[in-house]
């Protein structure tokens, strides 16, 4: 009985048989085909309590209302705020994708780092709050001892008037420097035509939402200017109603943007040239006497020609407009039709609460200050001022400022000095601070001016509209600390990294979102507890000035960025008057019936609701309705800016009026200087060398400012923008037929200080003649989502400069167009 | 030295002549060995499929050799049902090329899919509205059926003869092939037709849709007839590379001629379909769908050509030549008509799949086109070169050709 | 290589004893063994009496007229809906809140405050009834909604003094208390086994096929 | 809240209203972060970058200055039918292991990830591009972080499988949950809405369910500016667009100018 292969077979055909009388195949299947389920590599996101956090989002300066939905202790989405009264419920698309900003590590300073690698390497190394605080308080006090205040300088990109932008520049005055600079946005040249026009530093106020016809001049309405989530929704506003009540959009601008490409009427001007059309425009008014002679009579100075004291003899904006901007003439210099520009000056005046909208793309760059002033000059015009549906003169919020800082010697010697940029000076009486003046003046100057440079909220280096001057500049500057959170193309440049928490960690204030036309402050919360070893840069710069000792210590006699903010919106209780509480049922740019009692008991109840709820405001209706009382020198809107002219006359002590003008860079001669007027911006380039026109263009859905693009994101970027590591250029056909270029085709876009690799895209919505490059491509800092992905076309920018505000011109770059 | 191997009285090359003939398909396996693994491991980013091309270069292989192979069982069916007795000579080739075409198919299906370890829910979790799932079940068991009508033929391999079992196994199941033959013939008469319902029920896109008859689009019908008109010719194209590389004639002309004559008459049929079904298309489902028929052709590089060449060129003319008995006969004349022929149904399974994707649905879509990955060609190619090793490998050591021997007297 | 040819012709006798020989322990090996080799053993980090717990007696506030509502006390539901699941120590301290003075006098409670509450961390317990992430499933469609008890898919955890170990399939993951007890797949009670059959099952017994949907219990 | 819309049948669809979309891609964004869509460093290969919902850019075709644009956001359709008359959408009926169902009670059309074997024939079948296949393992790199941001509600799909968009159908079940708990079976209109319906800053879609004849979207389909997409190929789509402007309407559907589109 040998197991021979009979035997064997039989054994196996048992064991068989066997085995299909038990669970074992039958079990196993049904695991296995679980067991073909399971990746598990693939995370299982931890299941848990949901909560949720109200707060606002301070990405841009729109500062719209977020809604944080939280696991426990992470946070899983954000969502817009019903209950805000900013952007009801809506939100924009970076604003969604903001969790990836929080929780993507490789973009994140998680410590206080000092560079260990070459600058640019973005090579760093942890160190403690400690050392990383007495570095830059040595560093301060250093300067001090050898009476050398003024050779700090900081590049601020937190939104104007905020508290954090306060904090810095009060740092700065304590140490005694006066350079302090700001990241030119349109907000800065809305100051500074408000300053002149309508007399106040107060903010534009647009009311959009109850306007009935909208003549944009350059602004992207859909684009991202503005606070986006309320302008979007606006947007929605005006197309909900029914096709014959529709509200009116017209659009100027040179490019079919989402904006042009959607306005009832798209007016194609020649970019830069729109000041020269609003101008155009009121002469088309003015001949036609469809102005408001009430709001002109009575509260307005300059429209006719006057007669000063002296009995001098004046132009008034009348006459200037009249002979000097003649539609067809306008029609030359805009390359519009005179056809179009009657009539459309002729709708604007008809409509029964027309605004003329001003400030170029997102705003996130400078806008030109006589445009703006020509485009008010409109708003003028209808006197649709300080009336429902038009625009509001307004004052500052009545935040609390804060208290004097007691000077030293040594810092009263250092604020003697000359600021770097000029600004403020004789030049550029009304401009705060001017960057591009400042970067030219460290590469000029032998041995940097600047010792010691702090960044906050800034990526200059990226976002400058420079040619790249600022990149080369840093590398002048001994030793630089920056602020960011982010491995951002600057903050590699540093040697020194005190990182900021996210807006998502922290408590900073939005002090008016730009264009609201109530007064409204909003207040960010820390949704989560800081991911990293982080902190609130108010608090570090609190800790930094108690480190460098007294006098610097007793500047800042708060314990923390909390107490500071809450000095401040002490000064909203003082007011008297405002919500902390919005329900969504009514909309804060209704018109309320009768007054509105504030909903706080005590000034600790309106902080506690502030806290919670984020916000304060003060619903339209008791704006003061008409009341005219413009704080100018006349007391009136000045057409003819009595503040220029006493600029002007200043400058001119030492010499004649004429020369002072020229050498104050105006282009023209007399008193149309004093007004709205339109100077042609030629750049001194050969343009047979340099064919076409570059300009940047600002998208929505790419970040161009400060805060990087969430991965998200690029999601929604067509490959016509951005395919690979390449991005797009838009021409129209007609160009890329000249210059025999196809779509995708590669080609190097050429200016006088740099040149880029793009690829073309062909788009019938292309100004002939123009270059179209979109902003917020080409970093090389940041992770593999946003790095190394298209170019930055501010990199090959040529900036002129903007008459009497000293601003950059980035609109109108040469260049020229070469196949790869 | 493999020569106790070798079939009896016949001449075969030298072990390393063999070898050396091997090692090209060789090769072939390993590339597709590498792309598979690749495929496998780090997942199909390996390929250039993509969500516009959901079915790509395999699936265009997998139905053509589906559709070539079907020489198999439909020799078969004529030979064990209808009874067309000289066709015993070649069936045994027809049934390793169809063996070869399916088997190699499954196997590109496997790595074809996402989660090839998931692969039998398309049995565990069935969906019956699918014809995917009908083409799936009838495939598998085709296969089964091709291995068992494959088996007796290895079981007359001259040792394996030796054990009295086998023997006996393989003898008795030549006895029931009838009843393979039936089943094979069912099978693959419904897998045939569900690939081309598989396009035929895209009704949503109007340049793969198509009317039928009760749940079967035409192209159901039109797929059968065009896989079973080519087979044949395969088969014969198969056979004569055979006869050439071994320079000896191994079936005899009236089994070549019976099959060319019915595969003449098949696609004949075919042709006058396809085009009545191309006209009805042109001027029923298209002009529904609110699109002319330029539209599917405005760009990119699949243009109206491809439907000149595949109806006309490689449809009308191979079926003109076939018909004409004098034509059949010419060597030359044949093999070009089979080949084109071929070329044909491999064309018509590439449109159906490939442009079926390229074209736009959505009106402000755009026009795609493809270009397959070292890695898919590796796939692709390794079941030709296993064909090639398969067919070789039965023809050295299997006796294939029943005729070869007294066609190839061995003088000693 | 044995010749075919004469072993065939030798005669083969106890054909049957050899065909037993891989019978039986195939049966073995199928019924005895696999099972103890698919699941692996757990013991819960300590232990939690669930009869205690919910004798009104000992817990005030426990009171409830069903079973079920006993259970809610401390396996309830949140305001928007969801379910608690197995309580955090949070909720275990509204009782035990001082680590210093035990109510009871066990071992386990002990531990429980001297390593979790005092060492304020959570205890990892090992749950008995996880689905796996592709599954949603609602507690409160079933319990408040559906007026079911605690006990169909749960049985009668609530009477065990005792934490039964944690049996975890090893092929799956998944627990044995959803993976079904007997190994064979023959379910005596309802709460043998929660797979997608049986939740089907169920919905259809009770006239819901419409809940039998993909997306009502996959996520 | 409306009687009786528990046991009867909803059917939920969205209104997409052109005039009002901006092509700002908050909807894009807001359903990639609802439902865990997995993102990669490289996303402009639209040929296999995941989004469920997604935005086609059209233009008029006209010469500057009279080019307008416009965009069509594009959800799943979650189609009624497959275009003869069946009564599957045409991904349904083709799936060969039951992973995808149209959902009778909802309208809603069902994906199954650990069903799903990847076969792709849906894909094939979808003529709106709305199927998306995991081309890649999910990205989520070790000491980035970037799974601290998933949601639970949500599983996370593998390598190999296909996945669209659901009308965020979780949300129907923290909506129908929260009901529950406040004893309500029946719900409100607003009490679930899909997370781009939600997160649309200009309000330009809308959701609800087309069964009820007062919510908003029943209203809305009867606009004389409301379509669908290829209404031609009778699937029958539970997601209607409205426009004002004739050429956005003629793009929806064939027969098409013959200009090739800019998207």
């Amino acid at each position: 009985m040998e197991l021979d292969r009979r035997n064997f077979i039989k054994i196996v055909v048992g064991g068989a048989a066997g085995i299909q009388l038990t669970p074992l195949p039958w079990k196993l299947a049904d695991d296995i085909a679980i067991w073909t389920q399971n990746w598990p590599w693939v995370p299982v996101p931890p299941v848990g309590e949901f909560t949720h956090v109200g707060s606002i989002c301070t990405l841009c300066p729109g500062g719209c209302g977020i809604e944080v939905r939280k696991v426990e202790t992470r946070a899983v989405k954000i969502e817009g705020r019903p209950d805000y009264p900013v952007n009801p419920g809506g939100i924009c698309p970076l604003g969604a994708a903001g969790l990836q900003l929080l929780y993507d590590e490789t973009i994140r300073y998680t410590s206080p780092m000092k560079r260990v690698g070459p600058r640019g390497a973005g090579k760093f190394m942890d160190i403690t709050w400690d050392e990383a605080l007495d570095t830059l308080a040595d560093r301060i006090s250093g300067l001090r001892d050898r009476q050398r205040p003024e050779a700090l300088a900081a590049v601020d990109g937190n939104p104007i008037r905020s508290t954090m932008s306060l904090m810095i520049e009060r740092l700065l005055k304590a140490v005694g420097s006066l350079n302090y600079l700001r990241i030119p946005s349109a907000e800065d040249t809305y100051e500074m035509a408000n300053t002149l026009m309508l007399g106040t530093e107060g903010p534009m106020a647009y009311d959009l939402e109850n306007a009935d016809y909208i003549l944009s001049f350059g602004s992207g309405l859909l684009d991202g200017w503005g606070a986006p989530g309320r302008v979007l929704n606006a947007w929605g506003l005006w197309r909900g109603k029914t096709l014959k009540k529709r509200v009116r959009v017209v659009q100027v601008e040179s490019r079919a943007s989402n904006t042009a490409s959607r306005a009832d009427q798209w007016i194609a001007a020649i970019p830069g040239t729109e000041g020269a059309l609003a101008l155009g425009l009121a002469h088309v008014i003015i001949k036609e006497r469809l102005f408001s002679t009430e709001f002109v009579n009575n509260h307005s100075f300059g429209f006719n020609d006057w007669m000063s004291a002296d009995g001098r003899h004046h132009m008034g904006f009348k006459t200037m407009v009249l002979d000097q901007y003649s539609p067809d003439k306008v029609a030359r210099i805009t390359g519009l039709s005179l056809r179009e520009i009657v009539s459309l000056a002729k709708d604007f005046a008809g409509a029964k609460a027309p605004i003329a909208v001003c400030g170029k793309g997102k705003g996130t760059l400078n806008g030109s200050l006589f445009e703006l002033m020509a485009v008010q000059s409109l708003n003028a015009l209808t006197g649709n001022i300080n009336r429902t549906g038009g625009i509001f003169m307004r004052d500052p919020l009545p935040v609390s400022p804060l208290p004097e800082v007691e000077l030293d010697a040594i810092a009263r010697q250092g604020l003697k000095k000359h600021r770097l940029d000029q600004a403020g000076g004789m030049r550029y009486p009304f401009t705060r601070s001017l960057i591009n003046s400042f970067t030219n003046n460290i590469l000029r100057s032998s041995g940097s001016p600047v010792d010691t440079l702090l960044i906050f909220s800034a990526n200059p280096s990226h976002n400058l509209p420079d040619g790249g001057a600022f990149k080369r500049a840093l590398k002048d500057i001994p030793f630089i600390a920056s602020f960011s959170p982010f491995h951002d193309e600057t903050s590699h440049m540093a040697d020194l990294i005190l990182p900021d928490h996210t807006y998502l960690e922290k408590m900073d204030d939005v002090v008016w979102p730009t264009g609201l036309q109530y007064p409204l402050y909003g207040l960010s919360k820390p949704v989560v507890d800081p991911v990293y070893d982080t902190r609130n840069t108010g608090d570090v710069i609190i800790q930094l000035a108690k480190r460098a000792g007294r006098p610097l210590g007793s500047a800042f006699p708060w314990n923390d960025f909390e107490a500071v903010l809450k000095a401040r919106a002490k000064g909203l209780f003082d007011s008297g008057s405002g919500l902390v509480g919005y329900s969504g049922s009514r909309p804060a740019w209704k018109r309320q019936a009768g007054g509105i009692r504030p909903d706080y008991r005590s000034f600790e109840d309106m902080w506690k609701k502030i806290k919670s709820g984020g916000v304060w405001y003060r619903p339209v209706d008791s704006a003061g309705d008409r009341q005219m009382s413009f704080k100018t020198p006349t007391g009136r809107f000045e057409f003819f800016s009595t503040n220029i002219e006493l600029a002007v006359k200043n400058y001119a002590r030492k010499t004649s009026e004429q020369t002072a003008l020229k050498q104050m860079g105006f282009g023209v001669k007399g008193e149309e200087a004093f007004m709205p007027h339109y100077e042609a911006m030629e750049p001194e380039v050969d343009s047979s060398a340099y064919p076409l026109t570059m300009v940047p263009y600002e998208m929505i859905n790419l970040s161009s400012g400060w805060a990087p693009t969430p991965p998200f994101v690029y999601k929604t970027l067509f490959d016509t923008q951005l395919k690979k590591a390449e991005s797009f250029v838009e021409i129209n056909p007609e160009t890329a037929a000249q210059h025999d270029l196809k779509e995708g085709d590669r080609a190097i876009v050429k200016s006088t200080v740099g040149e880029v690799q793009v690829r073309i895209t062909l788009f019938e919505g292309a100004m002939p003649g123009i270059v179209y490059m979109p902003l917020g491509f080409g970093h090389t800092g940041y992770d593999e989502f946003i790095r190394g992905k298209g170019v930055n076309p501010n990199s090959i920018i040529d900036a002129g400069t903007d008459p009497l505000s000293g601003q950059p011109v980035w609109w109108n770059t040469r260049v020229r167009l070469t196949k790869v | 030295m493999d020569s106790p191997l070798l079939p009896e009285g016949v001449k075969r090359c030298s072990p390393k002549v063999f070898l050396l003939w091997t090692l090209p398909w060789l090769a072939l396996l390993a590339w597709g060995g590498l792309s598979a693994f690749l495929c496998l491991y780090k997942g199909l980013n390996q390929t250039n499929m993509s969500d516009i091309f959901a079915f790509a270069l395999w699936i265009v292989f997998d139905l053509a050799i589906i559709a070539l192979g079907a020489g198999a069982f439909f020799t078969g069916f004529l030979t064990y049902i209808i009874g067309k007795e000289e066709l015993k000579d070649i069936i045994n080739a027809a049934v390793i090329i169809g063996f070869i075409c399916y088997s190699g198919a499954v196997a590109m299906l496997g790595i074809d899919i996402g989660q090839p370890i998931r692969g039998w829910f398309i049995f565990w979790h069935a969906n019956v509205h699918s014809m995917l799932v009908e083409v799936s079940f009838c495939i598998t068991c085709y296969l089964i059926v091709l291995i068992i009508e494959f088996l007796p033929l290895i079981l007359e391999n001259r040792q394996l003869d030796k054990i009295k079992e086998l023997h006996l196994f393989g003898h008795n199941l030549h006895g029931i092939m009838v009843v393979f033959a039936a089943t094979g013939t069912f099978l693959s008469f419904f897998h045939q037709g569900s690939l081309g319902g598989m396009f035929g029920v895209m009704y949503a896109r109007p340049f793969a849709a198509r009317e039928g008859f009760y749940v079967w689009p035409w192209t159901f019908f039109l797929f059968v007839l065009s896989a079973i008109a080519a087979g044949p010719c395969f088969t014969i194209l198969c056979t004569k590379l055979t006869e050439k590389l071994s320079r000896k004639k191994l079936v005899p002309d009236n089994a070549i001629q019976l099959l060319a004559k019915i595969s003449a008459w098949l696609l004949s049929v075919y042709m006058v379909l396809k085009i009545a079904d191309t006209l009805d298309w042109i001027y029923g489902v298209v002009p529904r769908a609110g699109l002319e028929f330029m539209d599917f052709y405005r760009e990119g590089p699949y243009g109206v050509w491809l439907v000149v060449c595949e109806i006309v060129i490689f449809g009308i003319i191979p079926a003109i030549i076939l018909m004409i008995p004098k034509a059949r006969r010419h060597q030359g004349l044949l093999i070009t008509a089979c080949l084109m022929n071929c070329t044909g149904i491999v064309l018509n399974r590439f449109v159906f799949i490939i442009v079926t994707l390229a074209v736009p649905v959505m009106p402000f879509d755009r026009f795609w086109s493809y270009m397959p990955t070292w890695q898919e060609w590796g796939i692709a190619l390794a079941v030709l070169g296993y064909g090639f090793l398969v067919f070789s490998a039965a023809y050295r050591y299997l006796p294939v050709f029943p005729k070869e021997k007294e066609l190839n007297p061995v003088t000693h | 290589m044995t010749n075919p040819a004469n072993s065939s012709e030798k005669p083969s006798q106890g054909g049957l004893i050899f065909f037993l020989a891989g019978f039986i322990p195939a049966l073995i090996v199928g019924w005895v063994i696999f099972p103890m080799v698919l699941y692996s053993k757990q013991p819960q980090p300590i232990n939690f009496n669930h009869k205690l717990h919910l004798d009104p007696e000992v817990v005030d506030g426990i009171e409830g007229d069903t079973e079920t509502e006993r259970c809610l006390y401390c396996h309830g539901f949140r305001d928007d809906g969801t379910f608690v699941g197995i309580p955090v120590a949070a909720q275990c301290t509204e009782c035990h809140d001082d680590p210093e003075t035990p109510l009871g006098d066990t071992r386990d409670e002990e531990e429980f405050l001297t390593k979790y509450v005092a060492g304020e961390k959570e205890v990892p317990w090992l749950s008995y009834s996880r689905q796996p992430d592709c599954v949603y499933f609602s507690h409160i469609a079933h319990v408040k909604m559906g007026n079911m008890d605690c006990s169909v898919c749960h049985g009668n955890h609530g009477e065990s003094e005792m934490l039964p170990p944690y049996k975890e399939n090893r092929l799956t993951g998944y627990s044995i208390n959803i993976w079904g007890k007997n190994i064979a797949g023959y379910k005596l009670d309802t709460w043998d086994r929660m797979k997608m059959d049986d939740c089907a099952e169920c919905h259809t017994k009770k006239g819901h096929e419409e809940n039998n949907a993909c997306f009502v219990c996959h996520k | 809240m409306e009687k009786g819309h528990d046991h009867g049948q909803n059917k939920y669809g969205m209104v997409i209203d052109l005039d009002k979309c901006t092509g700002c891609g908050t909807c894009m964004t807001a359903c990639a972060a609802e439902n865990n869509v997995v993102v990669r460093p490289d996303e402009s290969d639209k040929e296999r970058s995941i989004t469920w919902m997604l935005l086609y850019k059209i233009t008029n075709g006209k010469k500057f200055p009279h080019t307008e644009v416009c965009h069509f956001p594009r959800p799943c359709m979650h189609c009624e039918e497959d275009g003869n008359g069946g009564h599957h959408p045409t991904c349904v009926s083709v799936c060969v292991a039951t992973a995808t169902t149209l959902d009778s009670k909802t309208g809603i059309v069902s994906q199954i990830y650990t069903r799903c074997i990847g076969c792709r024939y849906c894909q094939a079948a979808c003529p709106y591009h709305a199927r998306y296949f995991n081309w890649w393992d999910a990205y989520f790199p070790k000491g980035k972080g970037l799974e601290r941001y998933l949601s639970p509600e949500v599983s996370p799909r593998m390598r190999g499988v296909v996945e669209k968009c659901t009308f965020c159908h979780h949300r129907l079940m923290r909506a129908k949950n929260q009901a529950y708990s406040e004893g309500r079976r029946d719900l409100k209109e607003d009490d679930y809405i899909t997370a781009c319906s939600e997160a649309c800053p200009a309000r330009a879609i809308t959701f609800g369910d087309l069964n009820n004849p007062n919510h908003k979207v029943s209203k809305l389909i009867k606009s004389p500016y409301a379509f669908r997409l290829l209404e031609r190929l009778n699937t029958k789509p539970k997601v209607y667009y409205l426009s004002t402007k004739d050429w956005v309407r003629e793009w929806a559907d064939n027969p098409v100018p013959h200009v090739s589109p800019s998207s």
